[in-house]
């Protein structure tokens, strides 16, 4: 008999992984959601398509790349372009299926905030910024948001809205033209938030394995909403686990 | 046309420049920076779409009046706490900054080597970069009436970047992740461009850029003058130097000593 | 992915629709453009910025309805006498035609491979073209007051374009004179491209286009799919069947010859 | 002694080709002003920096490409771009020295007509059309203009502005914001026309060997005028001819 054990991060990767089907196209954001991208691609998705900013189209790279533009990603490329091209010919075009995203923030409305903690012109916390995520979330068909939670990130409000997610509510993507449809799951180390269909607020629809409801809500910063139905997220798999070792390079 | 560095950059960057150092991970102009520290350029306007450690570096050292970019950090390790520490602190300077997405970046390069005022793009809409940055706007498709985001044109008085090779004649030639350097090169009143060698003739390499010598005002042989960054072909990324970078610009002490001693200037501000 | 030419017509290209077939002097689909005369399209809106003597041909013939170009003729040898008999005379049928610069065409691909509803350029103010076509507009930058011209993304329901080699995936990789395929295949819904051959692997070439197979509907093999023009590194210019079309192209009877014998066409009207 | 003759396109083409300084990028058309770039690029200018709108930059071709995209501009070019490229990045920002244009029609303010004679509705001709021209004659820092002339081709006012000369005189260009020059000369096959710097009106300024000004004038189609010192055009050099006949395949 085997017990298998694994670590939040990879329990939240593993279901990161699962979002993508293969085939798919997929903007690639650096750190957990490159992880989770290439786990996809070595498990159920060996067609998945990887495009990093940095203008790699169709990359495999067979370790995981420490930027966004790591030598790796464009040797291992279909085609390598400019960052004009891939943000206008290919980004904006709206030719990419999910985007995956990572954030410091994120609200109630799947709103995500890469920028400032506090106010923008004295700011407690200076962020990197924007980035490529504004347009990210814009134009790819829809968006994969994976974050550690906690209280502190998940708010009522962000401080600065980087990207919009669903903005104050349903019809809000539309009223601004933003063609994708934006955030169509959270997926942190506790479990999975997806926007209600009516209203576009999170609720949250599944736990991870040994996580209770409670833990989720504690640790999240507005009155969260639970779905009727909450699912259990299914354990990582033993391949699983270990194509996530073998990338992350634990155990 | 090849000019020592120190010379190149003497002749080409002026007190209260706008610079554009470009390098998209890959090819990132860090030797060119150093020197920029090293002769004590001030005032600069710098413009990055992806500041990270050279920027932190450049700002730390008080060259900057000011910052232009999309996203400023120290790629897979974590904050720039240079930069950090002038947004919040102002030290050694206050340090104004102009905020876009890379989308929007990209296009004010575009824009500029087209010899266009501004460029428009789906981006931007319902953002709260647009309430804080003048620069993005919008205009209405003549059309259509669709409304798009509009950028004005980023046009640096120098842009200085690093590539594999250049022959005598100036032309420059780089591979691998190719960025955005075409653009800001084009975008630029006057060009500097590190090499990592100068050689006879350049023979085509598949995913080449080629920037013609008569866009090129100088060009300096530096080998390495992208590390800790990487030059693909000559040599990788050294991730051991981003990540030492942390410690080192966490602490305003340890960023003077690193200054006088690594780069051989003065120490920046009363710490 | 891999279909023969006369399959991937009939699946791809259907009456009353938008068609760009593209190659700027280099790699025109020719064979592709005698498959659609062949089988009888019509009332299609041919897009192209330098109709030749394959839309001399496709005019002639019967199959446009409407014609978006910038520059009309016989490279090197004169005119094309089916558009001037189809524009002077409506022969076989009368032809709308919109008439742009290159500059302009070349940014409603831009504007159309980008997802954008118009482009902006620096053209066309003064001209004799601004009264005579509604899709030529101006905007004004909103930063710095200047005015330029604006033109709609054109957006093509097929693009064809002929290529030196394919991979199985549908991965497609020309070279040589660029020209502006790639933002034609990426501005359309749909995408034909005939090749001279398929390949295992394709091996990186400099100044490769790379197209992924992903926006390509449908790979054809035709060697010699682009003659009378050329294929780079395949074969050349055939510069005597341009200046021998001079001749075809003068004469309804003689045009209608060539649709019946050459490609078993019938005639396209009461000459 | 030697005898030399030559034919009226051969000093069109010599005399526009002296045009041309070393070291000038040069936007050239196909035709005669493809032969007289060539000229100047194996005479006195080796160092021309000849640019094709099929995109090929700084291109040495060792004959006379029948095309503005044969496969010889590519194979000797520094680097061949793409269409969108050669004219955002090259044409309109204003990194061209001089372009090299024909026209079917031009008027007394040297406008260009290559779109239609007659009405543009019901054309008499059909001609091919705009290309590259408008954006050329906007934007290169000046423009020179090849063609033989005729009353037929020199006209009061072109039937068709397919691209702008200097309007209807002074000042027009700098109102339609147009960056560059324009048409600093007009070289055909009896002598050279120049604007006037105060009208911008066409005037004969040079004519070729042989030539009478009132053969000019008579080949014009409006009331032509005549500068103070009209200047004989020099033979072309043996050397000249030699390679204009190299190029043209003629002797």
């Amino acid at each position: 008999m085997t017990t298998v054990t694994w670590t939040s991060d990879e329990i939240m990767t593993v279901t990161a992984a699962r979002s993508l089907e293969d085939h798919m196209s997929c903007f690639v954001g650096i750190g957990l959601p490159s992880t989770a991208a290439n786990v996809a691609r070595r498990t159920h998705a060996p067609g998945l398509w990887m495009v990093y900013e940095s203008g790699t189209l169709g990359t495999v790279p067979d370790h995981l790349p420490l930027s966004i533009g790591d030598g790796i990603l464009a040797d291992t490329a279909d085609t390598v372009v400019s960052v004009p091209e891939v943000f206008n010919y290919w980004l904006q075009a709206g030719r990419i299926d999910v985007g995956f995203l990572g954030a410091a923030q994120i609200d109630r409305y799947a709103n995500i905030n890469t920028t400032v903690i506090g106010d923008y012109h004295s700011p407690e916390v200076r962020l990197p910024g924007a980035g490529g995520a504004p347009e990210i979330a814009a134009s790819c068909r829809e968006v994969i948001v994976i974050m550690r939670h906690s209280s502190r990130a998940f708010v009522d409000q962000v401080d600065f809205v980087t990207s919009v997610g669903h903005g104050r509510g349903k019809g809000d993507r539309e009223r601004l033209g933003l063609r994708g449809a934006g955030p169509t799951r959270v997926i942190t180390d506790l479990g999975v938030l997806e926007p209600d269909p009516g209203t576009g607020e999170l609720v949250l629809t599944g736990v991870h394995p040994g996580v209770e409801i409670a833990q989720v809500t504690e640790a999240t910063g507005w009155d969260l909403r639970t779905a009727e139905n909450v699912i259990g997220t299914p354990a990582p798999t033993d391949t699983e686990l270990s194509v996530v070792r073998s990338l992350t390079g634990a155990r | 046309m090849v000019l020592p560095l120190d010379e190149a950059v003497r002749t080409l960057v002026h007190d209260g420049d706008t610079v554009a150092l470009e390098g998209f991970t890959h090819l990132i102009p860090v030797a060119a920076g150093h020197e920029i520290i090293r002769q004590g350029l001030r005032d600069l306007t710098l413009v990055r779409m992806t500041p990270d450690i050279v920027y932190d570096q450049l700002i730390g050292a008080g060259c900057a009046r000011k910052l232009v970019f999309s996203w400023g950090g120290n790629p897979g390790v974590g904050s720039l706490h240079r930069f950090r520490d002038a947004v919040t602190h102002g030290w050694p300077l206050p340090l104004q900054i102009e905020e876009h997405s890379h989308a929007g970046m990209t296009n004010r390069y575009v824009a500029g080597a087209s010899g266009l005022p501004f460029a428009i793009l789906r981006g931007y809409s319902g953002t709260d970069l647009v309430g804080n940055n003048p620069n993005i706007s919008t205009v209405t498709c003549p059309f259509s009436g669709q409304e798009v985001a509009a950028v004005p044109a980023v046009d640096p008085d120098v842009t200085v970047i690093h590539a594999q090779r250049a022959d005598r004649s100036g032309n420059v030639q780089l591979w691998g992740i190719t960025g955005i350097q075409k653009e800001a090169a084009l975008a630029a009143e006057r060009v500097l461009v590190t090499v990592e060698e100068v050689v006879e003739t350049l023979d085509p390499v598949p995913g080449q850029v080629l920037l013609p010598g008569r866009i090129v005002d100088a060009v300096s042989v530096v080998p390495g003058g992208a590390a800790p960054s990487y030059a693909h072909g000559y040599y990788e990324r050294d991730n051991s130097a981003y990540k030492a970078w942390d410690e080192i610009g966490r602490d305003r002490e340890a960023f003077n000593a690193w200054l006088e001693e690594q780069i051989g200037a003065p120490a920046a501000g009363a710490t």
